[in-house]
Parts: C-alpha cells; structure tokens; sequence
C-alpha cells in the first residue's frame, strides 16, 4: 500500500516535470489562470532582493545584487581622461552589461548580444540624468574622472534590467574617488588616496519590470516566465516619488489603465528596496 | 560589387553594341545620362547635396554632407592648414548587397577615391584658409556621402554631388584677437561668429574638379555606364578634370584587365575634351538647385514617387 | 515661451513623405517632420538563412543606420524599438520560413527621430506590400524646464527639456480615441518616457502624443491613398 | 428588392481604397481573400490598395508585391544556380523557381531519353546568368514554382536586351510572345522580365534544333540595334509612368516616339509626353 503511494507520487512528479518541459507554455498558462505563478508568487509580487555593497575589492566601487536566483556584480573603476571638447567640465560614465553564457545557456560566446547592448544603452541613458557629471571635473578643459561601471551577470533568472540598474545604484552609493589635483606644469594628475569623496547621486533609481504573460501582467518575471512574454513595461522612479522613466516595448499593446497599474505597484516597490538599500 | 551575372548572349550584345558605337538605351559612347542636382537638403550640415544619374527617377544616388569642426592642433600636425576627411557609405537600405560587411570593399574603394580628388590641395580647395591659429586651432571638413541607390558610374555621381556640397559650403566666421596674459606672454584666441547671415563659403571651391568615368568594354570605352555595362566591364578609369583644365587624380578599377597605354592617353585626352561641356552642364545644374536651395515645405507634402526630382 | 521654430506647443513640424524612393528593394519611404529625416528600405519577405528560420512564421529584421558615424549600441537599442514595435502589426505567420528585413538610415536628426524611425518603418512596410494587421504611429513630446509640454521637439528642444516621451499606437487605436473614447481606453504599442517627470505630465504628454499621433496616421494614410489612386489609373487593354 | 441591397453593397465595398487596419466588412456573408485577414466577424484589410471583389470573396489588390506565380504563366527568368538534377531560376519572386532537368527539351530530338551525361553537361544547357524563357508547371511543397521549357518557343534568350518592369503592369494574356511590326520579337514576362530582341523567323529554331541552347548572337545590323533599343526605352517609361505593358500599348508608343532621337526618348517631358499619347490612343480604341 505504501509502496504504491510513493510510486505514484514519483510518477505524478515526474510526469509533472515532463509537462513542464515538453509543453512549457500550457505549464504556465494553467498557473495563471489559477492566479498564481509556478513558484507561487502572487501576481504583483517581487522575488526576494539583496543588495550588498562593497564586494569586489579591487574597484573603486561595487555591489552585489540578487533578485530572486538573478545574480549581478557591478564594479566600477575609475580613471583620469581627458574631456570631451564641447563638454569641458564634465567626466565619462562608461556603462556595459555583460551576459556570458556562463549566466546562462540562451547567451553565446561572442560579441554582445544585442540584449546586452540593448540593456546598456538604455541603462547609460538612464544615469546620464542621474550622476552630475560635473562632480567629476578635476581640472576643467583637462582632466576628469572616467567612471566604467562593468555589470557582469553570474546567473542569470529573468529581469536583468531591475537587477543591474539597482546595482549599479548601489556600486555608484559605495564609490570613493581619490582627491585628484591636477599639476599644470608637469600635467600630471596626482591622487591623494588618504582623502576618500563620496560621490553625490542626484537621485537614486528605483527600478520594477512588468512582464505582460498572455493577458496577464505579472511583477518581476523569472526566466521561465520571461520566455513566454512578449511585452514589459518598465517603470523607474526616484527617491522624491518622481519618474525617472517608463519603457514599454514589445509586440503587444498594454491599456493605459495597465500603464498606470504599473506605476502603482512601482511606488510600493520602490518603498520596499530603498529600506534594503 | 558587379552582383548583376549577364548571359553570353546579353554581354555580347552589349560589347558588339559599343564597339559600333550603339548603347542599349540608344546614348553615343560620350553621352551622360541624365543627372539631377539639389544643394541645401541638410539643415545642420555646413554644406549638403544630392545627385542623381540617372533617367525618370531611377539611378545611381548619392547625398552628400559637409560638416565643418573646429579641432585643437597637435603635435606632428600640418601647422598652418586645416583638413578634409572623406567618408563614404553604401547604405544598406539602398540595396541587399550591401548588408552586414557587404558594403565594406566597395565603401573603402569609393573613400579613397574621394580622398582622392578633394582631400588635398589638388582639389584647387585653398587648405591654408582653413587653419584659424597657426599650431593651434584649425577646420575640419567631414564629407560624408551617402550612397542611397546604386545603378552605375557612382564615382561620377559622388564627385558631382561632392563638388556641389563644398561649393554651397558656408563657414562661420571665426574673429582671431591677440591677448597678453598676466605673465606679458601674447597669445592669440579666437571666437566663432554664431550668426547665420555672417558666413563665407570656402576659399578656391570653384576650382574643385568634376570626375569622369571611362569603362572600357570590348575595344572600346564609354562614359557614365549603365548597370549592365559595368557588368562587362575589363577596365575603368576615373579622371578628375579641373575647371583649369588640369588632371587632379585618376584611379583605375576593374580587375579584370589592364589598359593599353595609347588607350590611356586617349582616355585622359577624351576627359579633358568633354569637360569644359561637363561644367557647363553642372554650373546649370547647380544655378537651378541653388534657387531651390534647402527649400523646406511649409504645407505638409506628400510626394508619391520617381518623377518628383527627390 | 515661444518655441524657437515659432510653432504652436502642441503643433507637430511639417511632414513630408516619398514612397517608394529607393528601386533595389522591395518597399522604401522616406518621413521627415521639419529637417528630422528618415529613409526606411524593407526587403521581403524572401528566403531566410536556415540557421535562423522560423517553421511557423517570417523571421524580422532591423538594422538601425545613424546619420553619420559609426553605427553602435545606441543604434541596437532602437533597432529593438522598432522591432517590438512591429513584432505583432506584421502578420508574420502569413509567409512562415521567411524574412522580412526592415533597413532604417537616418538622414538627419532633429529630434524625435524615433518617433520618425517608426512612422518611415509603417510606410515602408505599406510600400513593400507586407501584410500588416495595422499600420503604427508614432509621436513625441516634451516637458520643458518652464513645465510647457510641447509636441514634436527639436533637438535643441529635446536637450534642454525635463523629460521627454515618445509613443506608438496602432491606427485602429487611435481611430477608437478619436471616436470621443478616453486616453484610458487607448493601448500604446510603444512607450518611452524618460527624464525627471510626474505622473501628471506623463499623463499629459500621452494625451498630446496620441492626439499627434492622429495627425501622423491621418498624414501618412493620405500619403499612401494618393499613391494608389495614381496607380489604379493605370490604362486597362 | 435583395438584389438592390445587394449591388448597393457590392459598389460600398469594391474599389475602395484601404489601408492595413482598415475594416471591409463586417457582413459575414463574406469570404476573405488575398490581402485581407478576419478577426471575429469582421474582415480588415492588411495591405494597402483597392478593395475587389468576387462573388462573396472579397481580396486587396496590394500597392505592389512581389511576383506570385500562378500555373500556366509564361515569364522570363534568370539562371542563378546549377543544382543537382536542376536549376534554380531567379523569377523576381520571394522564393527561386525550379528548372528540372527533366523539366527541358534535349538537343536531338524531343523524344530523346535522358542519359546521364546530360546530368554532366547541363552547364551546356543553361548555366548561371542565362536567361529563360519558360511557363510556370506546378508547385513545389514549399511554394516555390516549378518551370518548364518543353515547347520550342521556349528556351534560351539570346539576340536582344532585358529590360525589367514592374510585374502588375504584365496583365496576363494569351499570347506573351509578340513581333512587332517593326522587326523586333518581344517577351513579355508576367513576372515584369522583359525580353526585346531581333527578330528570327520560328522556321530557323525548328530546323536546327541546336539552336535552342546556343549562346551566339546572331548579325545584328545597326538600323535593328536601334530598333531593340527605341523599342528597350518605350518599355522603360511605360513602366517608369505605369502605363500597362502589352503589345498594343508598346507599338503605339514605339510609333509616337519616331519624331525623337532613341537618346531622348527617356527625358522627363518627353517621356511624360509619350506616355500620355499612349493612354490617349489606348482609351480610345477601348
């Protein structure tokens, strides 16, 4: 009697997991439509998020980020460039986001991705606003700070962009620029590594990604997930309450009621991570 | 790039064609097709525009932008000269071929070629007019072309739309004033005139070349080849003629075979003979773009197809 | 504040358009509003490399060409724009194993020229014949330091500006809006609003972006009708 | 009573002008054709063009497409590439045609049976940029056409000029072979391949059978080249002005160009000048 419980069980599992491989969008599908996810997540509910600052000691600013089984090290190194002529005072943020097939088998070896490029661009665009790049100047006309944030995602689950965005947030909090003087006569710049600045963000971002799934719209969507959605829409807000940005790409149209929903849900979000930050 | 493959029959008839003097759509050998100019099209570059060869809308064509930059002097730089820099692309948008690295061959080809003509003081451009401070600041001409649709004798076509760019190219003003610093040391400084109305074309730009593109098929030559002449083509040479009469640059493309001397030299004396009437014909055609100059329409338009001039 | 171009704040530049501009593909057009100026080629749908084909629908294609320079990331980002955007207007599953590459080259930009991407991107779609379940417009906007939202901004309008809001929306989207229907109503296939903004002026912008948005649709059918009528003359043995 | 609602509907539907998105109907009476797709009841438009309609089924004739053969059209292709056992044919369609080998007349006789060294030699038949004048067979699972050159108007084109035009203004016909009363054969490919040449009697191809795979021009004197070539650039603007390209309407506009040099006869004013001759002279006589 027992026996047979147990090979019955064996049988349902496995026959569970079969189903969720051969037939992965019908596996989703009768989730949703029961109201929950696969990993029993409510709809508008994020995975759980860490933020630690700090992890890689050779840049002058890092942080680890991890949403859910979504794993991002942001390093930031920073180097004394010249400036660009039209814009004399002004330093360099250099953003790139790499998605090695090490973080997961739907990447390849290669030249980036265009996921990956396209995350970068965008995320450049995001903090262009965000870091005043005046800060940076050391000697205007000759000398600036470039920053190159490298985002290297280790695993990768699903919704890279909340996750390298928070991580760069958090790798520009714990950035430590050297007091740098510039020495017009030799045109050396020397840094004095005793003194530490911190760098002053105009405003801290606060990301959260919808994933459109069929009809409905999930928060946070993992990879699984992510392979079935068609649509997201992406709202960061900053530390006043203000937006930073809404992004809404893919094939499907999203009412503007859902738009608004998103921002919604982003404000709660935003709440909740900046106490972990 | 000669993607186009003709039948034996079809080659042929072309080369027998040209050697009696007939082409398939009825020109003599020295005959250009027709070309259309427009200046202006581009409201934030310097100097702009477009060239088509090619008859009732369907041709080779080329836009062309001329971006002037003022840039800092650096050591191992000319000292008292400002510079040009060429740069041309075959848009992929314009045909398949030139997808992905498609356009790259043909692309450095047609930049040398440019570089060429009008890179230096060759070209008849007074370069010297260019250079605002000596050792320290100077112009910068970017030419960037666009090949928008390719049905042969594109090098003609960029040169012609080249030469119209740079001579409807206006500079600002650039006012030089010494001032001493605290240490009594003089230094010379200089400001860019932000005003539209107070421009000046470039120095010497009525000297630039036009160029000439001669295919040798079968025995013979033609000038301005059409698409299927290029694909029988063994050789062809592109001069470049001044208004003064002088050869500026030559190139020679094709691999397929070399040229007899005597029938390069007669090719270099046939491009100087038929010039005079190429001016002619560009300075009309240049007049005519130069009324219409940047025309920008006030009521929404909506041009439908080929025998709008663009 | 008048606007330096002297238009109206919710007055869009003048567009022009050409259909079928180029010769070697199979559809092109070119859009411009004011000096923003967009050529847009679509070869397809024709045979697709076996690596990529798909069994039950047509393989899409963007390739983003800026003005001058070299293309880079910047450019794949709109290139995934504009893919998404048209992903499900064409109706792909009608040619299954094939391609339908979409070549954008912008010829000058002045501001809004995604917007001016995805408006060349319809027409030459249209022009090319590729079924589509709609056409897309798509309109920009935004929000200046004195607060003024103003439509259609230029470049030097753009750089100056708080934040700036780009939408797309499918035609029958629009023609519901038009018919007296809330913005709520409305489903934008695209969005993009970035800077510093609240939700008040996202709202704002939306509502000016759609009317625009109408403006555009109306333009660009115009354009393409024009273009048939003419066609449709031809003689009949 | 029904049959005025009826043509009442039919003119609300036919020959209007639609864009993609647009709603023809809402009637489901209606079956949908090329052109159009349904959602729910309602029949869209998802190209752009004049609405037609047949009967109950109602299609969008597009703004231009790609070629899209149909069994028994007779078209002009080019070689671009020897395959095994066949050829695949650039049509001006989405997808190459096919040529099988089997699919050809052999030199030497119709009835000839097919040995393996015409496997070897089909680079002697047709090798790649030739061009083709064949009729569309059937179709193969994967839509692509397949071709055949079995009648000995068929073959290899050789004597002329190829000119290429827009394929919807190739209506298709009876006869898709034409000489001109000037002296000059056309093909008028309903694919838009365009085939002009001087003229051979029939009589000489069915004497010397050899002749259908020959690459060699025949003497083509001066007066014919320049026939070829007005006749080359009459084809050309009637494309460039969409005027439809048939027999009748290039003889008039071979007849209305006689006043002006063969150069000439692609000048803008000209050109537009001609065309409008020929649609004049083409309304008239319909």
């Amino acid at each position: 009697m027992d026996m047979d419980d147990t090979s019955e069980q064996q049988q349902v599992a496995f026959a569970m997991h079969t189903f969720e491989r051969i037939h992965h969008t019908e596996f989703q599908r009768r989730f949703l439509s029961q109201n929950t996810r696969h990993d029993g997540r409510a709809f508008s509910q994020f995975r759980a998020t860490h933020v630690t600052k700090g992890t890689v000691s050779t840049a002058q600013g890092s942080s680890t980020v991890r949403i859910g089984n979504t794993t991002v090290v942001c390093g930031i190194k920073a180097e004394v460039s010249e400036p660009d002529v039209k814009t004399p005072n002004e330093g360099y943020l250099v953003t790139n986001v790499e998605l090695s097939p090490m973080c997961s088998a739907r990447f390849r070896p290669g030249a980036p991705s265009d996921e990956a490029q396209v995350a970068s661009e965008h995320i450049h665009r995001l903090f262009g606003k965000a870091v005043d790049l005046a800060t940076l100047c050391i000697e205007s006309g000759q000398a600036v700070w470039s920053l190159s944030a490298d985002i290297v995602c280790l695993k990768y689950d699903g919704n890279i962009l909340d996750t390298a965005i928070l991580a760069l947030v958090a790798a520009l909090e714990d950035l430590r620029l050297p007091e740098a003087q510039l020495d017009s006569a030799t045109g050396v710049v020397s840094a004095d590594r005793t003194i530490a600045r911190q760098l002053t963000l105009r405003k801290r971002l606060f990301p959260a990604t919808f994933a459109l799934v069929d009809t409905y719209l999930v928060a946070d969507a993992d990879d699984a997930e992510e392979q079935l959605a068609t649509t997201s829409v992406l709202v960061v807000l900053d530390d006043s309450g203000r937006l930073a940005n809404i992004w809404k790409r893919g094939a499907c149209p999203v009412s503007n009621e859902t738009i608004h929903q998103c921002i919604e849900s982003a404000v709660e979000r935003a709440e909740t991570i900046s106490k972990t930050l | 790039m000669a993607s186009l493959i003709l039948s034996p029959a079809e080659q042929d008839f072309i080369i027998r064609g040209v050697e009696k003097g007939f082409r398939g759509d009825g020109r003599g050998s020295l005959d250009r097709r027709e070309v259309t100019l427009r200046t202006g099209m581009i409201s934030q570059a310097n100097g702009s525009a477009r060239c088509r060869i090619g008859s009732l809308g369907v041709g080779t064509d080329i836009l062309v932008g001329v971006k002037a930059e003022v840039n800092t002097w650096a050591a191992g730089e000319p000292e008292e000269c400002g510079t040009i820099v060429c740069n041309v692309e075959c848009s992929p948008s314009a045909a398949q071929e030139f997808e992905g690295r498609g356009a790259d061959e043909i692309n450095v080809e047609l930049t040398q070629l440019l570089d060429r003509i009008v890179g230096g003081e060759q070209s008849g451009l007074d370069l010297r007019k260019l250079c605002i401070i000596p050792r320290q600041a100077y112009w910068v001409l970017h030419i960037d072309a666009l090949v928008l649709d390719v049905k042969g004798g594109v090098a003609d076509a960029l040169v012609w739309a080249t030469r119209a760019a740079l001579l409807a190219t206006k500079l600002p003003r650039v006012v030089v004033e010494s001032v001493t610093d605290d240490s009594g040391v003089a230094r010379a400084e200089f400001d860019v005139v932000d005003d539209a109305e107070d421009q000046m074309g470039l120095e010497g730009a009525r000297d630039l070349p036009l160029a000439a593109t001669f295919n040798q098929i079968g025995r013979r030559y033609v000038v301005d080849a059409s698409e299927q002449e290029e694909a029988v083509t063994q050789a062809k040479l592109t001069v470049a003629v001044s208004p003064k009469m002088e050869i500026c640059a030559i190139q020679k493309g094709g691999m397929l075979k070399g040229f007899a001397p005597s029938l390069l030299s007669e090719i270099t004396q046939t491009a100087l003979r038929i010039a005079k009437e190429e001016f002619a014909r560009f300075d009309a055609l240049f007049a005519e773009a130069s009324k219409h100059n940047g025309e920008l329409d006030e009521e929404p338009s909506t041009g439908s197809t080929f025998l709008e001039p663009f | 504040m008048p606007r330096p171009d002297r238009r109206e704040n919710d007055q869009i530049r003048a567009l022009h358009s050409i259909l079928g501009l180029l010769n070697r593909v199979d559809g092109s057009a070119q859009f411009s509003a004011g000096s923003t100026s967009v050529y847009c080629g679509v070869y397809g749908p024709v045979d697709v490399k076996v690596y990529d084909e798909k069994l039950d629908r047509a393989v899409i294609e963007v390739k983003f060409r800026p003005a001058a320079g070299v293309s880079g990331t910047k450019d794949r980002w709109v290139e995934s724009a504009v893919r998404g955007t048209f992903e499900r207007e064409i109706l792909a599953q009608m040619h299954p194993r094939t391609l339908i590459q979409i070549n954008i080259q912008a010829r000058e930009d002045d501001g809004s020229a995604d917007a001016a991407a995805i408006n060349a991107t319809t027409m030459a779609l249209v022009d090319a014949g590729v079924p589509l379940r709609d056409m897309v417009a798509a309109a920009s906007c935004a929000v200046l330091a004195d607060g003024a939202a103003v439509v259609d901004p230029t470049l030097e309008e753009a750089a100056a500006a708080q934040s700036v809001h780009t939408f797309a929306f499918a035609g029958s989207d629009i023609g519901r809006a038009g018919s007296g229907g809330a913005s709520g109503s409305t489903s934008p296939v695209y969005v993009d609003s970035r800077g510093d903004f609240s939700v008040a002026d996202y709202d704002r912008c939306y509502d000016l972006c759609l009317r625009s948005a109408q403006r555009v649709l109306a333009f660009m059918r115009t354009a393409i009708e024009g273009k048939i009528a003419k066609e449709s003359q031809i003689s009949v043995v | 009573m029904d049959v005025d609602m009826e043509s009442q509907d039919t003119r609300d539907i036919a020959s209007r002008i639609v864009t993609p998105g647009s709603v023809i109907t809402n009637d489901t009476a209606f079956m949908r054709g090329h052109g159009t797709f349904a959602e729910r009841t309602t029949i869209y438009s998802s190209v752009a063009g004049a609405v037609e309609r047949i009967n109950k089924l109602v299609s969008v004739r597009p703004l231009k497409q790609r070629y899209s053969g149909e069994i028994g059209d007779i078209i002009v292709g080019r070689i671009t590439e020897v395959a095994s056992k066949r050829w695949r044919v650039d049509v001006n369609s989405r997808q190459d045609g096919i040529l099988l080998l089997s699919s050809i007349n052999l030199p030497g006789g119709i009835q000839r049976r097919k040995s393996e060294s015409d496997e070897l030699q089909m680079r002697t038949f047709f090798a790649e940029g030739d061009l083709v004048f064949a009729e569309v067979q059937s179709y193969f699972a994967d839509g692509a056409l397949s071709l055949h050159t079995r009648s000995l108007q068929y073959g290899k084109l050789r004597n002329g000029t190829f000119v290429t035009v827009f394929p919807q203004l190739v209506p298709r016909s009876r006869s898709h072979f034409h000489t001109l009363p000037c002296g000059v054969d056309i093909v008028l490919g309903v694919n838009g391949y365009i085939w002009v040449s001087k003229h051979v009697p029939a009589s000489k191809v069915e004497e010397n059978s050899e002749l259908i795979y020959s690459d060699k021009n025949e003497f083509i004197s001066d007066d014919e080249r320049e026939t070829i070539a007005r006749i080359a650039n009459c084809i050309h603007l009637l494309n460039r002005l969409y005027v439809k390209i048939t027999d009748t309407s290039i003889i008039f506009a071979y007849e209305a160009s006689l006043t002006h040099a063969v150069k000439d006869l692609l000048t803008r004013e000209i050109a537009i000048d001609l065309a409008h001759n020929v649609k004049t002279r083409l309304e008239q006589q319909s």
